[in-house]
């Protein structure tokens, strides 16, 4: 059986030119690039010109590209330097919608001597901004916003929001893991002085990532150790997944139309005919503001975890916002914030394409999920109430 | 990530069992739609006191589909005595397993099997109204009421 | 020309057999470990499968192991975790010739409310106990030692004195980086709580790294974010670099012998013979507790970086304590706190050996390096003057 990919937020497949470009730095190129010798500079080479690359795809410069490894350690070392950086301030403001590596970094804030700002969103997931205006304060080290939700794919107007906080001299940070490779993002003249991202949601491996610090922003490392990476962040540099995230940023911006074009219109043609073949099923997010690639769609009166092992078997991969899915048995705090109401939460499922997807796919889908849902609701004992009541 | 036995996946993928007896002997509902988990069981006891027949409904996970599939099969033909001692850890058992975080799904088979029996010997079970059942979402099972009967 | 690699501290080169394990992984299985359907929980086997296999090379359970991002996350890790599980104690011991992941972390803490105490040690590198036993108090919250220094091999008696620390309540990390896969270690009976390891140390990838917790020990995350690694460590997994590891680690104790055997005598023989064919040098560290594959050799008023870029003309890495070769123009902590006198310090040549090197790569290095030392001591005005005395 072909396995259908539509779980490309959670992570994407690694494209074959990446795993090309990664091999020779796994077999010949092992060298240290902090050490001397000739084979070991081939490897530091290698190393600046993937720099080059992601820089390229947020359209600045290379000294202001921090390679990590992963998402979750750039959105800590942005957050933990603008805090260090300015220990007189003691307040910081995020959103409810956050993924928990901003989110549970906030709390932990709170819980250690900060006082953390939640800003709430309303149904469609856009956020509340005369909240979020009214809460800034002098007080106020640092701002981070997530560019677009990895559950719902909804954009937060993040560049206009960081023109606004750095008048009053305020760090903005942006996660932007879900947006950077699906929306174009050009850094040069924008206010966000700090940014996320991670490979492995791009096409590059797993376990590696990148934060842009614009220059100038006041910095103290997060990873404290040797002096790699202009001494912002120890640690031997994990060079294959580097060079790997190197070509994946370059892979990015060809592919940066299609995915604008092609991949929207199969997302729009899922979620339509989704939509027109299965009653009771609603769109969570923002229809407008919205990544390309994502929908997530609610399946009122079952429950998530059902759907996903019953198209498991048809070989279709997608995830859920419901709690049974979680390790933490609690339903997404996306839709929580977003007053989703229950009788559709737990029964929520993200679809999330890549260019790698074909219509072909799509339209199998479309046939086969139908019959799933309406299974699945003969089980229910609500469902029946429903159709009776 | 939990690993669910082949028992568990076929369970859920062929549920035995599925629906309500119209005219039950016993009927007993747990769980709630805010929770994303419910169980509905309802049985029919023949001459002799002997489950007869046994179905259910389900909302909820794989393990909960599965493990409702189990009870049902484990009660037919047991006595009211018998289907008494099935617990949690007979379904569990019965399905060759289940993950630590999914053990509670198999609870609400015990718990309706609990109610349907107390059902059918008219013991009444408490139920509290407007009582807060679902901490995540902070509905009351009044509400929940008022969530199916108002959708349409 | 052939390279012969002698940095093996500095990195080593990936195990074929490990590209192989990895390869996989960067392909077909490319399924996020936390997802619920088929072709991810392929993927979280293979994971738990490189668990087991890491476990197994210390000899503890797998569910003792977390994943990091390197050998520096894991000592970062180590230390905050002790710390913050022991807010009321505001003091930190460790010693002067820690790795900078450890060193640096320490001073960081020292300018941010800690007392951190560095333990001396002396010219042959040896720990100076009594001083540490003298500083231990009711306020220590945790000791970080290193089992085995990266510039001299020098091995510190980690497992007598974590007994003495444990019976005070005080929780010992100790940073093994350059200890595992190079010599045995059970840490079943041993008294240590936490372990740092890197995996390109011992022919993984780069980029890759676990720490050990014992089970009971107290344990507060360093990387805030998701629940992945039992929510001990935010982040999507490094699942091939992570697979990768379990195969390096299965691989290092199948070479744990040889390399206690035969890597210690090609150490042996390139040591006798430098040290009998050239004048004026030394060797920094303590020949009688080291690491057996390797050797840190003063050559008397010449200076390292000139060393090594004669050497990379012949094809031989190795690395230098010499103040040119590091980042920050400052001689090898290290032979600094050892009082190594700056006459050898400058001139020192650290070369470390792997199981992958032959003794015809030893015998070349025997030959050739007599005439490069004596080529740079021809330019060296202080050689001169010592020689005409
Ligand atoms: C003793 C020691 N500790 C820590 C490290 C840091 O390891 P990594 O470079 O993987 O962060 C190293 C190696 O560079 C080391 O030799
Ligand atoms: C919005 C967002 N931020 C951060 C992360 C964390 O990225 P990583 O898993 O690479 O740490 C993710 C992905 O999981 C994400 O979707
Ligand atoms: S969903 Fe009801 S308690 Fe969490
Ligand atoms: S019904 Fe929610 S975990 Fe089983």
């Amino acid at each position: 059986m072909k396995t259908i990919y539509l779980d490309n937020n959670a992570t994407t497949a690694v494209a074959p030119e990446v795993v090309d470009a990664m091999l020779p730095c796994l077999r010949e190129f092992y060298g240290n690039p902090s050490s001397m010798y000739g084979p070991a500079r081939q490897v530091a080479h290698r190393l600046e010109e993937a720099r080059a690359r992601v820089a390229d795809l947020l359209g600045v410069s290379p000294a202001e590209i921090i390679f990590t490894s992963c998402g979750t350690e750039s959105d800590s070392t942005a957050i933990w330097a603008a805090l260090r950086a300015n220990p007189d301030k003691r307040h910081f403001i995020t959103s409810r919608v956050e993924h928990p590596a901003v989110k549970n970094l906030g709390e932990y804030l709170s819980r250690n001597g900060y006082r953390v700002t939640f800003m709430p969103v309303d149904s469609r997931g856009r956020p509340d901004l005369d909240f979020f205006y009214d809460h800034l304060s002098d007080d106020t080290a640092l701002v981070s916003l997530m560019w677009a939700n990895n559950e719902t794919g909804t954009l937060f107007p993040v560049e206009e929001v960081a023109r606004q906080v750095k008048e009053r001299g305020i760090v903005f940070h942006t996660d932007a893991v879900q947006a950077v490779g699906k929306i174009p993002i050009r850094m040069a003249d924008s206010a966000i002085d700090m940014l996320a991202l991670s490979g492995h949601k791009l096409h590059a491996p797993k376990g590696v990532g990148a934060l842009y610090v614009r220059k100038g922003t006041k910095f103290s490392p997060f990873m404290i150790g040797g002096h790699q990476e202009s001494g912002r962040r120890g640690g031997t540099e994990n060079v294959a997944s580097v060079v790997g995230l190197g070509r994946a940023a370059a892979l990015a911006a060809d592919h940066m139309e299609a995915e604008n074009t092609r991949v929207r219109q199969l997302r729009d043609k899922l979620e339509t005919e989704l939509l027109r073949r299965i009653p009771n099923a609603m769109i969570n997010g923002d229809p407008e503001h919205r990544l390309p690639n994502t929908t997530n769609i609610s399946f009122e009166y079952i429950e998530g975890e059902s759907i996903l092992l019953m198209m498991d078997e048809l070989g279709i991969c997608a995830s859920s916002g419901s709690a049974c899915t979680s390790g933490s048995l609690e339903p997404s705090h996306v839709l929580r914030a977003m007053g989703v109401p229950f009788t559709a939460a737990h029964g929520s499922v993200r679809f999330s394409l890549s260019v790698y997807n074909t219509e072909a796919e799509i339209d199998y889908v479309i046939e086969k999920l139908p019959a799933v849902i309406a299974r699945l609701r003969d089980m229910s004992p609500f469902w029946q109430q429903v159709q009776t009541g | 990530m939990w690993e669910y036995t082949d028992k568990v996946k076929e369970h859920f993928l062929n549920p035995r069992n599925v629906g309500v007896i119209e005219d039950a002997d016993g009927v007993g509902e747990v769980g709630s739609l805010a929770c994303g988990d419910a169980l509905k069981l309802t049985f029919k006891l023949d001459e002799n006191e002997r489950i007869k027949d046994v179905k259910f409904q389900t909302f909820g996970c794989a393990s909960a589909i599965a493990s409702s599939s189990a009870l049902t099969e484990l009660l037919k033909g047991k006595s009211l005595a018998e289907a008494e001692q099935v617990t949690n850890d007979d379904i569990a058992n019965y399905l060759g397993g289940l993950p630590r975080e999914k053990m509670h799904c198999s609870v609400m088979g015990q718990e309706a099997l609990e109610k349907a029996i107390a059902c059918y010997r008219g013991v009444p079970v408490e139920e509290k109204e407007g009582e807060i059942v679902c901490e995540c979402f902070g509905v009351t099972d009044v509400e929940i009421r008022r969530a199916l009967t108002d959708h349409h």
